[in-house]
């Protein structure tokens, strides 16, 4: 459920690529550490982004009625009393729907952060350190990979009593960090021999501080990335496991709603309004998601970055597609040729 | 002087487009004669390889080539504009009378095929009528011209050391027997001793088979000992073109002979190394009039404002060489 | 062809002959052991059309005598400690061979000697055969569990099952019973099973086959009924009017009689200020068991009870109480307000303090998935509310759920009682003393709400073992006394034994005009049902 | 920086000696291998005997994978060392981590080769060199006279200009001196340079250089020069040694080394650098190497001498003896280990 | 091979830990099996029948966890995984015998079309940059943040129907009898359509993404441009050049999917009634039934690990650097 972030293990930030002398110019490079935000799918993403954390955060507030009130319109299509309809209680859906928006936020980016911790700390420790840790910690990594994450989450979920939302974000983030703590450890496997890391253990830095002021910093978009990518998942979980109603949650979150709408068969009695927003609301906040990691992923690989420009325009408003292989020619250039002579042999040249 | 193969006319080479264009290569003209090798020198990021990629047509995304003629002259028939060729043609114009060689062989070599793969793919393309057996023979035959023994064709590039990579990536650029063979920093990533072993081997080979070379590097000590004619590049410009041993003996532009006195000799005295002060320019930023001229010992008034013109310099021995330096004004462009 | 297929495909079949049941029941593997409660003959109900039982006994009207199936006739001590069986003697099983009152004593004593197979945990005693006739005796009086012997338990053949080394075990790959069904086909979409070609004792159905599928849940189940892929069931369908009669009106029905086994919340006895009868019954007074039936049981699947003695409407009429005859339980806030008053309890604003000046609070719970309850709890939460009861609904795990009802740590939840053939089995697990646990240990068999009255366990007793039908009415009337007067449980709506169904290819279904047997496809009256259904078309 | 100071015999107090090194760094064991009692290893570094003294530079030549940079990192003490000793004023050493190893490396410090690749992309300069500072506690009561002492002693004036840049911002030759200085930070008595002007351009190589031998001049500074280019060694260096395949095979003061070589295989080195001189046209003298031409598998190193196989002047003794360092004579301190100087000849 | 025999152990070790965990977790969770079958049939199952059923399971008797976690793997020696509870006497075998095929089927085909259609696409897409295919992009990537559940549900919702092509539900046909004949495949497919489209749907955009991202990362390697400058045909560049050596990265992920078949779409097979191991996972932790938990679990943990040492397999293959050289 997560992107994969294949291309991510390729390409490690401000290496090689930038090994050209484009050094000279200061202001821009220092904007090139921002330039993730200028990018269009990440600010996309981000504003969206935005407008979910404000409701998670004003959501209770702003909604129009209490999401658990009932009232004596039952399964009601959309008005302008009930944005969204109302249920077989009576509740109103686009209530329940602001409302459930911070549970939902709260569980994905705490989940996000449990696991993305502790992929950092058992990857890149185990990537740094090698040997008999590094073994140990692959095969911790690799068990709680091969343990299926949604029944495990199930299971646990069913010893807590009452899980709240914390408690449930602690055993998503739980069960689904070793996907990221494997990537990242890849990762710290190809930078540890990198002359950086070894220079400042030549100056004698201590371990903890190679890995967390030398190694951590490289890996900020590969951990963000990662970040993303279990929010995503964790949001999705967490979801199911409302809609399948093993989670105790006493709160309202998409899920909740979801898992209300289905043992009331919204669908059979033609309820769409009941159970398709909350299905929007999860798919595009997951696609805000996505698109910040395509940013991320942009702006680790300036590769990808450049091969979205694949169209560019020309000062006399033509347009040029770049090609691989065939570097496009532009017969209307704009530089001045200093000497322009006619080729006295014959030339074929055909417009194409 | 021999009869030109490759005639570079005011060739133009952007990265990007628009006012943020990055300016490579401005108004290069250089000319490739049969039979010679060609050095390019100048310092990391003067446009050397930007020039051999965008004569070929094989520069990647953001490059765009601006303006000018890559003019070609087969062996038969009349000469044409690489640049004006359709992708048809242009592929079939590639290897059949141009191949290069780059910097890095392991990266050149597709990994995940066998070298034999990689040769007869050429032939394969080039001429579709030729028979497995005949194909692979050819394979063989290049392979023995540089050195490997045939029972390597099935080796993987990862199996073989790196000087026998970029003997395989020779062989592969003389299989269809083209007339130019641009090598960019071939042997870069080799020691000295094998480097001395290739090179030798191409010089030997040219003779034999008459092919022309474009040899790109930074190091000239190198090129004076290896190539006929050598062009230094500065900024994206060519600004001194020579017989090798004429600019070893006496380079005119400042550039150049900074760049001579920049790397320690091995024999005789031991001579001054002044070096070049400064570092290289901005490409996106180039300061107005020589680009050299901020580092320039020599710089007087008009480095600053205009750029000078390559062309014939005034000095006793101009013939056959060209500088672009306001020290020695042009007596006649090139172009 | 050879296929097994070839002559299922029943697209092209100009009538059709078969009837197609479904159950909510999640996947099934083989197994045709009518004992086992996890065989899927149990889950989808199938050995009801294999196997028969001694009587047929309709719990749509628990007092009228049971008809006499494969025993001719059934003869009762009056302390019910012992009975006699006399087997007709036109009834086969599928493999040909009669069946005997041997076979009844073999079943009997199977279940006698095997603990796992006796879901009941009747006391069987001397089992003995003469003729055709069985004399079993009890070691206890058995007037409320007579039907589930003799009109729940399947009778196997004795020559088949003496083979068998673990009856406990065995999945009984090819069922041979007295039913005019026998198994065609097992396969994870369904079970087809063929009516017999001969030998059963009373006419052949009309329905050739039966087609049992096993659907994931119930809203696979209520789609599946809606579309028409199924054309029995018994399944919640929320909203079943939209749901499920509007997609073919003419055709598609509904029919969810109530049975003796109510709903209703049980009240944690034991926790201040709840172990007041007086707050009990103010709150029995509030609670909306109209708005329950219409939104959370979808206006069917749990009648709503009228009776105070929270006996189910119809099944339940026979034994109530003369006293409560006509106490209806309807909402009352104000009545209930008084009560609480002059039971020392204030209300200031929306908070109802008991005596001692704390505010009345309670938590209701009930797991997460089972939406009708939770749905129930919702509406209570809003009554309860009304008198000033501040309510929070615990929506808990189930596995939780379940330890901590039996354990005793809860304040109040909706749960289910027993169900039976008299009004016993409902009070016996709201208010049997002998089934009381201390707090923290688990109470498995009843009484969780920790319910402490020696009338309602005497009464109990003494109804079990009476051994006259006025002996019974006293004890009856006892027991609803102290159910009426110290509400131990809020009962709010009754089992039922309903069904959804189709008209379209077969008719004769019971209904409230005829109503010859409960509706739902697991129980041992289906057989009834199908025998009564005839093609729509004919 | 014209001036040719003829090595004289080595004056200098000794600060780093290596006696005896020997480096194996172990293949990775397959299963097969469990069952046998020998392990295979890679023959990195053999035997090297190595002497650092104040004020002077020691280059170290060699083609690639002969064992340079494996030298650098067991001076460093950043590989343990399979065998042989390190000596820090005459003392042997061994430290793996903590503080014994930082107080190693507050007195040998090492540059790297890339300077693209040794500085940590996300720190800046400060970052950078406040830490070299901090770690050995000698950033002193004002830190930013300190850093900008450091950067001046590199020529990175005015410092104020450079210190928030990230590498990125900084042309090579700029990264390289902050690499440099990091390595000052430390107040080292002696400096391992790797390679420290390979990766960068052939006009900024000269001011790096420069600026190490200043140094080494200025601060009395014993320092390691390791580079592939002999005609540099000849340039900066007091000493040059040779080594091939792990081994050290030729020693001497720098001039003596590259001007009148030894060893078969210096001379192959000497022969092989592009010169100028040498016009085209010259024939490849060794033709005859083709093919065979490559370093030797270190995992089996050959027998004897390891550059036999490719020796023009190899005798049978040179497959089956290891040759032992011998006195050329043409100049105080040039030895070679080449049975061609073996005098004695007998045997 | 020695790098083989290596993995393996490896791998051993770590099926070792999972298995054991697998033992252990299921038992963590309160109840027992007999009163979650109670309250699964709410009312209709009497208490009663508490006692017969603990007897019928052999709970009766207690036994130490740690005895029954050497019996577990004494019988798992024998290839015994120990009797159902849900489904009593069933052996755990049989249950997921009989549910494995189908999601092997349907997950796995699925998978496969899903990878390839993906990969497909993803190779256009990083190849031709700025086509239609990169058009694609937003869409798939919406559709890949919808949860599974929700789009099979409004897909039943919207394509099945009385009269529809469309089964709502069901591996087959409730008429016929699995059989490789005219009339069973056909319903078996037809049963499969939508739940495989949901699937399709849903996961496609992953690989369409990460197959473009090491498309254009791979487009710019030098051999690329070789490639090019040999002249070969745009076809071959694309294909054997650039797409073969951008597979390479996303052989692990395909395998790592294929081990998640089993546990990973296990709504899909609920919300479609399907016959799969996913649903019966699901039944079996509803039920508290520890065997065929413990069951599905390894089925699960063994296919990812199996998955994984394919991927080894499946680099060595078409990646020669892992190869030794000879
Ligand atoms: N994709 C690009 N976008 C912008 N500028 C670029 C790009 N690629 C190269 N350049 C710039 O073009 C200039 C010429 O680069 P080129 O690679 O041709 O130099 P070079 O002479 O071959 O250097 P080297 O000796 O390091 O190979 C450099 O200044 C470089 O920064
Ligand atoms: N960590 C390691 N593990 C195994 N082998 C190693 C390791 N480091 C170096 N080697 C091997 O040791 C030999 C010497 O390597 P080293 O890096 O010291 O050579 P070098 O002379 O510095 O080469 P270069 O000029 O290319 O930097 C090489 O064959 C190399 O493959
Ligand atoms: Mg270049
Ligand atoms: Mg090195």
């Amino acid at each position: 459920m997560t992107i994969p972030t294949s291309s991510i293990e390729q390409v490690i930030p401000g290496q090689g690529s930038m090994a050209q002398p484009e050094a000279a110019k200061p202001s821009r490079a220092k904007r090139q550490r921002f330039l993730f935000v200028r990018n269009k799918k990440a600010a996309t993403g981000l504003v969206i982004l935005g407008v979910y954390v404000l409701i998670a955060i004003i959501g209770p507030w702003i909604a129009p009625y209490d999401p658990s009130a009932r009232s004596n319109d039952l399964v009601q299509g959309p008005s302008a009393a009930h944005w969204f309809g109302t249920t077989h209680l009576g509740q109103d859906v686009f209530s329940q729907i602001l409302e459930g928006t911070r549970s939902v936020m709260l569980v994905g980016f705490l989940a996000g952060a449990i696991a993305t911790t502790l992929s950092v700390l058992i990857g890149v420790t185990a990537g740094y350190l090698g040997g008999k840790m590094d073994d140990s910690l692959s095969v911790l990594t690799n068990v709680v990979l091969v343990i299926p994450a949604v029944p495990l989450m199930i299971i646990i979920t069913s010893v807590l009593n009452n899980a709240s939302d914390t408690l449930v974000a602690l055993v998503i983030g739980l069960t689904s960090w070793s996907w990221n703590a494997r990537v990242l450890r890849a990762q710290t496997l190809s930078l540890r021999r990198r002359d950086f890391v070894e220079a400042s253990r030549a100056s004698g830095e201590r371990t903890w501080r190679i890995i967390v002021f030398e190694l951590m910093p490289n890996l900020t978009a590969v951990i963000a990335s990662g970040f993303v990518g279990t929010v995503i998942f964790a949001v999705l979980s967490e979801i199911t496991l409302a809609f399948i109603g093993v989670v105790s949650n006493s709160g309202w979150n998409w899920g909740t709603i979801l898992f209300w709408a289905q043992g009331q068969q919204a669908l059979g009695q033609d309820a769409w309004w009941w159970f398709v927003p909350a299905g929007l609301a999860i798919a595009l906040l997951g696609t805000s998601l996505s698109l910040i990691n395509f940013g991320i992923d942009e702006f680790v690989s300036p590769r990808l970055r450049s091969a979205g420009k694949t169209k560019l325009k020309t000062a006399s408003g033509g347009t040029v597609r770049m090609r691989i292989g065939f570097t496009p020619v532009l017969s209307n250039s704009a530089t001045p040729h200093t000497h322009a002579k006619v080729v006295a042999t014959p030339v074929m040249r055909e417009a194409k | 002087m021999a009869e030109p193969v490759l005639e570079i006319r005011n060739l133009n080479v952007d990265y990007g487009l628009g006012d943020r264009a990055v300016h490579a290569v401005r108004d290069v003209n250089l000319t490739l004669h049969r039979g010679e090798v060609l050095g390019l020198a100048g310092e990391s990021g003067s446009g050397k390889s930007t020039l051999a990629y965008g004569m070929t047509r094989l520069l990647a995304p953001p490059g765009v080539i601006t303006g000018g003629e890559v003019v070609y002259h087969p062996q038969q028939g009349p000469a044409y504009d690489v640049l004006g060729l359709t992708d048809r043609q242009l592929r079939a114009w590639r290897w059949a009378e141009t191949a290069i060689v780059f910097q890095g062989a392991m990266n050149s070599l597709n990994p995940v095929h066998k070298i034999s793969t990689q040769l007869t793919d050429v032939l394969k393309a080039h001429d579709p009528k030729m028979s497995e057996h005949s194909r692979s023979a050819r394979a063989r035959e290049m392979l023995k011209l540089v050195g490997i023994s045939a029972d390597r064709m099935d080796a993987y590039p990862h199996q073989l050391s790196g000087g026998m990579r970029q003997r395989v990536m020779i062989g592969m650029a003389l299989i269809l027997q083209p007339q130019v063979v641009i090598m960019d920093e071939p042997t870069t990533a080799l020691d000295v001793v094998m480097q001395r072993q290739i090179l030798g081997q191409l010089i030997e080979l040219r003779e034999r088979l008459g092919f022309s070379v474009i040899f790109i590097t930074h190091d000239l000590s190198l090129l004076v000992e290896f190539s006929n004619r050598i062009a230094i590049m500065y900024g994206g410009r060519i600004v001194e073109e020579a017989p090798a041993a004429t600019i070893y003996r006496d380079a005119l532009h400042p550039y150049s002979k900074g760049l001579l006195s920049s790397f320690p000799a091995l024999r005789g005295p031991k001579r001054e190394l002044a070096g070049i002060p400064g570092s290289p320019p901005d490409l996106a930023g180039m300061p107005a009039g020589c680009s050299f001229h901020p580092r320039c010992p020599k710089a007087f008034e008009p480095c600053n404002s205009a750029i000078p013109v390559l062309g014939r310099p005034d000095t006793p021995d101009g013939a056959g060489r060209s500088v672009a330096c306001w020290l020695h004004p042009a007596e006649q462009p090139v172009g | 062809g050879d296929s097994p297929n070839a002559n299922s495909n029943n697209a092209n079949k100009a009538s059709v002959d078969y009837l197609r049941i479904g159950m909510p029941n999640g996947t099934q593997t083989e197994n045709h052991n009518p004992f086992a409660g996890t065989s899927s003959a149990n889950a989808l109900g199938y050995k009801w059309m294999i196997y028969e039982p001694l009587t047929m006994w309709n719990p749509v009207k628990p007092a009228e005598p049971a008809k006499p199936w494969l025993a001719k006739e059934v003869k009762w001590a009056a302390d019910y400690k012992s009975a006699d069986i006399t087997m007709r003697d036109n009834a086969t099983w599928s493999d040909g061979q009669k069946v005997t009152a041997d076979d009844v004593a073999y079943t009997f004593t199977l279940l006698k000697t095997n603990e796992a197979l006796n879901a009941n945990a009747i006391p069987f005693g001397d089992i003995t055969v003469n003729g055709s006739t069985v004399h079993v005796t009890f070691t206890a009086p058995q007037f409320v569990n007579q039907n589930k012997i003799m009109a729940s338990t399947t009778i196997v053949p004795k020559h088949i099952w003496e083979k068998i080394a673990d009856p406990a075990t065995d999945i009984n790959k090819n069922p041979i019973g007295s039913g005019p069904y026998t198994l065609k086909s097992f396969t994870q979409a369904g079970i087809i099973l063929n009516v017999r070609t001969e030998g059963y004792w009373q006419d052949l159905p009309k329905v050739k086959e039966l087609r049992y599928t096993s659907y994931a849940d119930n809203s696979a189940q209520t789609t599946a009924l809606a579309n028409g892929e199924s054309e029995w069931s018994f399944v919640f369908i929320p909203n079943y009017q939209a749901t499920f009669v509007s997609k073919d009106p003419a055709n598609h029905k509904i029919w969810a009689p109530g049975v003796l086994g109510i709903h209703g919340l049980y009240i944690n006895t034991t926790i201040k200020p709840f172990d007041d009868a007086k707050l009990r019954q103010a709150m029995n007074m509030v609670i909306n068991r109209a708005d329950i039936f219409t939104q959370a049981e979808a206006g069917y699947f749990h009648p709503q009870i009228d009776s105070v003695t929270g006996l189910p409407n119809g099944a339940g009429d026979a034994f109530i109480a003369p006293e409560y005859k006509d106490k209806k339980l309807t909402p009352d806030v104000a009545g209930a307000k008084a009560l609480l008053q002059s039971a020392g309890y204030k209300l200031n604003g929306t908070t109802l303090s008991d005596p001692s000046g704390k505010p009345v609070k309670i938590t209701l719970t009930d797991p997460a998935p089972w939406s009708d309850y939770q749905t129930t709890l919702e509406i209570i939460k809003t009554n309860l509310a009304e008198i000033g009861i501040a309510a929070t609904v615990d929506k808990a795990n189930q596995d939780k759920w379940d330890q901590n009802v039996q354990k005793g740590d809860f304040g109040a939840t909706m749960r289910w009682t027993n169900g039976g053939a008299t009004p016993y089995d409902i009070y016996q697990t709201v208010m049997d003393g002998d089934l009381l646990k201390p707090i923290g240990t688990a109470a498995q068999q009843g009484n969780f709400g920790r319910f402490k009255s020696p009338e309602a366990t005497a009464a109990l007793k003494a109804y079990a073992n009476a051994t006259s039908d006025a002996d019974r009415t006293t004890a009856m009337n006892q027991i609803q006394k102290v159910f009426v007067e110290q509400v131990p449980m809020l009962p709010v709506g009754s089992d039922n034994v309903g069904g959804a169904y189709s008209t379209k290819n077969w008719t004769g279904w019971p209904s409230d005009g005829d109503a010859y047997a409960g509706m739902q496809p697991t129980q041992p009256y289906a057989l009834d049902v199908v025998l009564h259904l005839k093609a729509a078309n004919s | 920086m014209t001036s040719i100071q003829d090595a004289k015999a080595p004056a200098g107090e000794v600060v780093l000696e290596a006696i005896g090194l020997t480096k194996h760094f172990p293949v990775r064991r397959r299963l097969r291998d469990l069952f046998r009692r020998q392990h295979s290893a890679v023959h990195a570094v053999d035997d090297v005997h190595l002497t650092l003294r104040r004020g002077q530079v020691v280059a170290l030549v060699g083609e690639s994978g002969s064992g340079k940079s494996t030298v650098a990192r067991l001076l460093a003490q950043l590989y343990p060392r399979t065998g042989g000793d390190i000596q820090l004023h005459g003392e042997s050493t061994r430290v793996k981590g903590g503080s014994s190893f930082r107080a190693y490396a507050a007195r040998v410090q090492m540059i790297f080769q890339d300077p693209f690749a040794s500085l940590n992309p996300v720190h800046t300069i400060r970052y950078h060199l406040t830490r070299a500072l901090k770690i050995h506690h000698n950033a002193g009561d004002d830190l930013d006279a300190a850093l900008a002492e450091l950067l001046t002693r590199v020529s990175l004036t005015p410092p104020e200009r450079y210190l928030d840049k990230f590498p990125h911002e900084l042309s090579g030759g700029q990264r390289q001196r902050v690499a440099i200085a990091r390595a000052l930070g430390a107040q080292p008595e002696a400096l391992l340079a790797d390679e420290p002007v390979s990766m960068l351009d052939v006009s900024i190589r000269l001011g790096v250089l420069n600026l190490l031998r200043d140094l080494k001049e200025r601060l009395d500074l014993a320092i390691l020069y390791i580079t592939h280019d002999i005609a540099s060694a000849r340039y900066f260096a007091d000493q040059t040694m040779v080594m091939y395949a792990g081994r050290m095979v030729e020693g001497g003061d720098s001039e003596t080394v590259t001007q009148t070589p030894a060893h078969p295989y210096t001379r192959l080195l000497i022969d092989s650098a592009p010169d100028p001189d040498r016009l085209t046209g010259d024939v490849d003298p060794l033709e005859e190497d083709r093919g065979n031409g490559e370093p030797p598998s270190l995992i089996n190193p050959p027998s004897g001498c390891r550059f036999h196989p490719r020796c023009p002047a190899a005798m049978a003794r040179c497959s089956t003896d290891l040759p032992v360092p011998l006195e050329i004579g043409d100049a105080p301190g040039h030895w070679a280990a080449c049975w061609l100087y073996d005098k004695a000849g007998a045997r | 091979m020695k790098y083989f025999l290596q993995r393996i152990a490896f791998y051993l070790f770590t099926a070792w830990a999972a298995i054991t965990l697998n033992f252990f977790i299921p038992r963590m969770v309160p109840g027992d099996p007999v009163q979650s079958l109670i309250t699964k049939y709410q009312g209709q199952l009497s208490t009663k029948s508490i006692q017969s059923l603990y007897v019928l399971f052999g709970l009766d008797k207690d036994e130490g966890l740690w005895s029954q976690y050497i019996d577990y793997w004494k019988q798992l020696f024998h290839g015994d995984l120990g009797l159902s509870f849900t489904f009593f006497p069933t052996p755990v075998s049989t249950v997921i015998g009989q549910a494995l095929p189908w999601t092997l089927l349907l997950v796995g085909i699925t998978t496969v079309i899903s990878f390839l259609l993906g990969t497909g696409l993803g190779v256009l897409a990083g190849w031709r940059r700025g086509s239609w295919v990169d058009g694609l992009l937003p869409v798939t990537t919406f559709f890949s943040s919808v949860p599974y559940f929700w789009l099979g549900i409004i897909a039943i919702y919207l394509l099945a129907g009385p009269d529809s092509f469309f089964p709502s539900s069901g591996g087959f046909d409730s008429g016929l009898v699995p059989a490789w004949d005219q009339y069973f495949i056909p319903s078996a497919i037809k049963h499969s359509l939508l739940p495989a489209l949901t699937i399709l749907i849903s996961s496609v955009s992953g690989w369409i993404l990460s197959m473009r991202n090491m498309m254009v990362t791979v487009s710019s390697e030098d051999y690329i441009t070789v490639a090019h400058a040999k002249g070969l045909p745009e076809r071959r560049v694309a294909v054997s050049y650039a797409a073969r050596n951008a597979l390479l990265p996303n052989i692990s992920g395909f395998a790592l999917a294929l081990g998640f078949i089993v546990g990973g779409t296990l709504l899909v097979e609920i919300v479609f009634s399907y016959p799969g191991l996913g649903y019966t996972l699901l039944q079996g932790l509803g039920a508290k039934d520890y065997p065929l938990m413990q069951g599905v679990f390894l089925v699960i943990t063994i296919s990812v690990l199996v998955a994984n040492l394919l991927a080894d397999i499946a680099y060595l293959l078409l990646d020669p650097r892992t190869r030794k050289e000879g």
